[in-house]
């Protein structure tokens, strides 16, 4: 279990914890065989993410690539958003262990489905608030 | 500097100063070979005999049938691999439960893959197996049974008198895995009526690397180590006299104490159990209430993840272990728990605190301190903790 | 006060000094489980990783490929049985000689009962195996080739390097046993071309009850022992860290120390030779000339039972071992010189010295003075001397 | 190996080795698989044994089964002597252990033989003599 300093230093002191009211979009992911789970919310404005928030129920990795993408989403246009791979935010917390890549390295996954939410969203907006109720 | 307080015991202890004591002469002067028949080598065997003695006056039985392994994995594969292939001719059946150390139930997969069938008992929600469950599976050709006496995760006591009668009624070997129980509980394989018995000495102050597997006089066993002739050529090896004297001291030791340390525990888990649940909400024990072992204490903390808290803990220098997913390098989270019907994040959710000789009541009184924090600042994080309350 | 002059080093050997001080911190203060992810399992977990990096540097390879084991025979038996197992699909066919370690040949023995058949290649006077002889006994099902590095009883060095190229050649699995090798010739299992390699700790001044196999990657292997996942799920069990901390520690003195201690002994040893052959008739050496260990003399004494040599050496304060056969407890004389055709009579009357760190040239010295009355004394009561003498 | 002292003080000590010149019987026997070598030779007179003495090629054990039966056999008539059996040396020993109880233990076997040669020798004597040539 040997975590980096970087993944120490977010897991301790995670950033943009919490929800966003009325988000533009969330993406939920969850794993139960792993049992993490991780709810990221998004707002956007312009095509660019300017808020992003999280909760997550997982392991040291799991808050702390949770906290990761909150910090390196904010401000990207959503092409750029959707560039942000597992492997950009393994990197960016200096490599997690390798029995930690997979399951718990599902923040990525969060925010394409947060970003696919919001396009939906705008889309077809009708269909979508009929979903919700 | 930080405090260390060290509530893993169930995962290992560290060597009592007696124990290391009584090792030392076995590295230095005392270090033959107990196979040599020069005075090095006498010397070296009349340690190997006195520590069998003790052994088998601690488990209330005969030094011929004690066998001296490298720890309880190796016991248990001993025990279930060796009898199985010793008397498959007799049949192809095994009875374990579903709550067994993974050395147990990774033997029995292999012997599936060799062609054997095994039945894995379910448990109740305390992890009990149910003797009259045992008694619908037996079968003509069942020729071994294994159901561990303490569980290593909470704690649970199996029957396993009872469990045992059955098997001799029906002439089939009884193993049990005992390693969570010793110096924990009396020990007496005459009472507990089993044919086999595993221990390992990392559980109760002695060293690692070395363990003992009890056979009772007459069992069919095929080795695992073939070679020298050493534990009456079902265990070839050198022995680690070292390592045996070591745990012989333990067990002397454990013998010496068990009393006094089994109350003073108790008093500590309690203690730390009635502040926990005063101070924090939903947190749950698994395990059974009474019938288990003084010295685990399991308890879930809803919507919040096993190893989250573990990281924490160990942040303020405590160490404890998780049911969660990580300690053995595997994600999925606990059999155990999942056995006994406990959710998944519920399971996910646990802890286990082991206590142990060195732990104070200043020691649980400083996690029961600390731990409430840390379980509110995960629950904020919590994307199940807010649902769940909703 | 009685003298004490070991010379039984091929049997065990004590700690070394600095062996045993690295060892300490283990059993004390750092005594974690290397499984847990708290601070305790992780000061575990680094100096497991810095042991099995130690070891890999010492065998030129890759630490990934070092495995820890509870000693020598565990290694030879998961070498043998756990390479069978995982590639019976392939073939059912082994190689080994007739002079390897009875942990080579009791897991054969088991194997042939379990359907596998075993070619033993014989050897010469001086116990070398001969190359064209593995390579005439290859056949198209042959999965296994396990040749030892050097014999523990004459010492006499195998051309494995040439062995395990003929292995290479035809694609089959090449192990060597090199317990009694390392510490005395450089070991570097790329020089040695083999894809498996045993030690075991105690030969060398490391601790009893701890052994290395070396399984170069891709190298198909069935686990002996299931359970956790230690030892990437090939050897389960929990790490015995205070010995596997202890064994690279011996490792790395004998590396630093072998050029010096390797000519010292030769010299030892050659100087004892000497004295013995000048001063007792009818003195035979067993074993190659010059292609051995520096450390083992094994020399047959004519006309005198080896037990009867021991004991009186034993009361000399000198150990020594012998090469009939009491160290087992069976009553045979050795596998080894009988099958470098060794007369039984000489077989039953060989001993084996073996010299080590503590030996000096005085201790050789008075060994070399009292032999040649207790032989001359034997030799008096033997019927069978008297008659090679008429 | 945990010889008793009496077997050691054998071992160390051992009486009567040697050989009788002209015996009235030689018991040798031997077991190549255990490799213990033994030669036994008695002098009888009325009927009596009145000396004995051995040769051993053997371990220690061999060696003190040997020198105890020599001792414990000497002015024993015949049969009394052909009651001596493995027991009783052992017995006389204190004790021998288990994995030396069989092939280290033939003295007796010894004994009995030289009583059996002294009395072929006596009941043919012509027969004997020339078997010797
Ligand atoms: C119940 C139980 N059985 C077996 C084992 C395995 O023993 P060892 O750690 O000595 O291999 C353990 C501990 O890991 C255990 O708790
Ligand atoms: C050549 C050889 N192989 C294997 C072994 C077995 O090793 P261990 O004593 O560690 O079981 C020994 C020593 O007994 C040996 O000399």
């Amino acid at each position: 279990m040997p975590y980096s300093t970087k993944v120490m230093e977010h897991f301790q002191n995670p950033r943009n914890v919490g929800e966003i009211e009325n988000p533009d979009g969330v993406g939920e992911i969850g794993n139960p065989v792993c049992g993490d789970i991780m709810k990221l919310y998004i707002r956007v404005k312009d095509n660019r993410v300017v808020d992003a928030k999280f909760k997550t129920f997982g392991c040291g990795a799991a808050i702390a690539t949770s906290s990761m993408i909150t910090e390196l989403v904010k401000n990207k246009t959503l092409e750029e958003a959707l560039k942000i791979s597992r492997q950009t935010v393994a990197e960016a917390l200096d490599g997690l262990p390798a029995n930690k890549m997979h399951c718990s390295n599902l923040a990525a996954d969060a925010l394409h489905k947060a970003i696919e939410d919001y396009k939906n969203k705008k889309k077809k907006p009708e269909s979508v608030s009929k979903r919700d109720e | 500097m930080i405090r260390k307080i060290y509530l893993d015991h169930s995962a290992t202890t560290p060597v009592h100063p007696e124990v290391f004591e009584a090792m030392i002469p076995f590295y230095k002067e005392r270090f033959g070979n107990a196979s040599s028949i020069h005075l090095f080598g006498r010397e070296a065997k009349v340690a190997l005999d006195e520590s069998r003695e003790k052994v088998a006056g601690f488990l209330n039985t005969d030094p011929l049938e004690i066998y001296f392994t490298s720890g309880g994995t190796e016991s248990d594969n001993l025990a279930i691999k060796g009898t199985a292939f010793a008397n498959r001719n007799k049949g192809k059946h095994i009875i374990t439960s579903s709550i067994e150390h993974h050395a147990i139930l990774e033997s029995c997969k292999f012997l599936q893959k060799e062609g054997f069938e095994v039945n894995y008992l379910q448990v109740d929600k305390y992890g009990l197996v149910n003797p009259d469950e045992l008694r619908k599976q037996i079968r003509k050709d069942t020729i071994l049974i294994s159901i561990m006496h303490a569980n290593n995760e909470m704690g649970t006591i199996e029957p396993v008198e009872e469990l045992s009668r059955i098997a001799r009624e029906t002439g089939i070997y009884f193993h049990t895995d005992a390693v969570q129980s010793i110096g924990k509980i009396q020990i007496d394989v005459q009472k507990l009526g089993v044919d086999l018995l595993s221990l390992s000495g990392h559980k109760f102050y002695g060293p690692k690397g070395v363990g003992v597997l009890y056979i009772r006089r007459g069992v069919r066993l095929t080795p695992l180590s073939h070679g020298g002739h050493h534990e009456k050529a079902r265990r070839a090896g050198t022995e680690n006299i070292p390592g045996i004297v070591g745990l012989a001291k333990a067990i002397e030791i454990a013998q010496r104490d068990m009393e006094k340390e089994e109350s003073r525990i108790r008093l500590l888990s309690d203690r730390f159990f009635d502040k926990v649940m005063q101070r924090i909400p939903d947190v749950f024990m698994n395990g059974h209430p009474e019938r288990r072992v003084p010295n685990i204490l399991n308890l879930s903390f809803k919507g919040v993840e096993g190893e989250s808290i573990i990281l924490n803990l160990d942040l303020k220098g405590i160490a404890v272990a998780s049911g969660s997913a990580c300690t053995s390098g595997s994600l999925e989270p606990s059999h155990v728990l999942s056995a006994m019907g406990v959710p998944p994040d519920l399971a996910q959710s646990s802890i286990r605190f082991s206590f142990g000789r060195s732990n104070t009541e200043e020691d649980v009184d400083y996690v029961a301190e600390v731990l409430p924090e840390i379980i509110s600042k995960l629950r904020k994080m919590s994307p199940i903790y807010e649902q769940s309350k909703s």
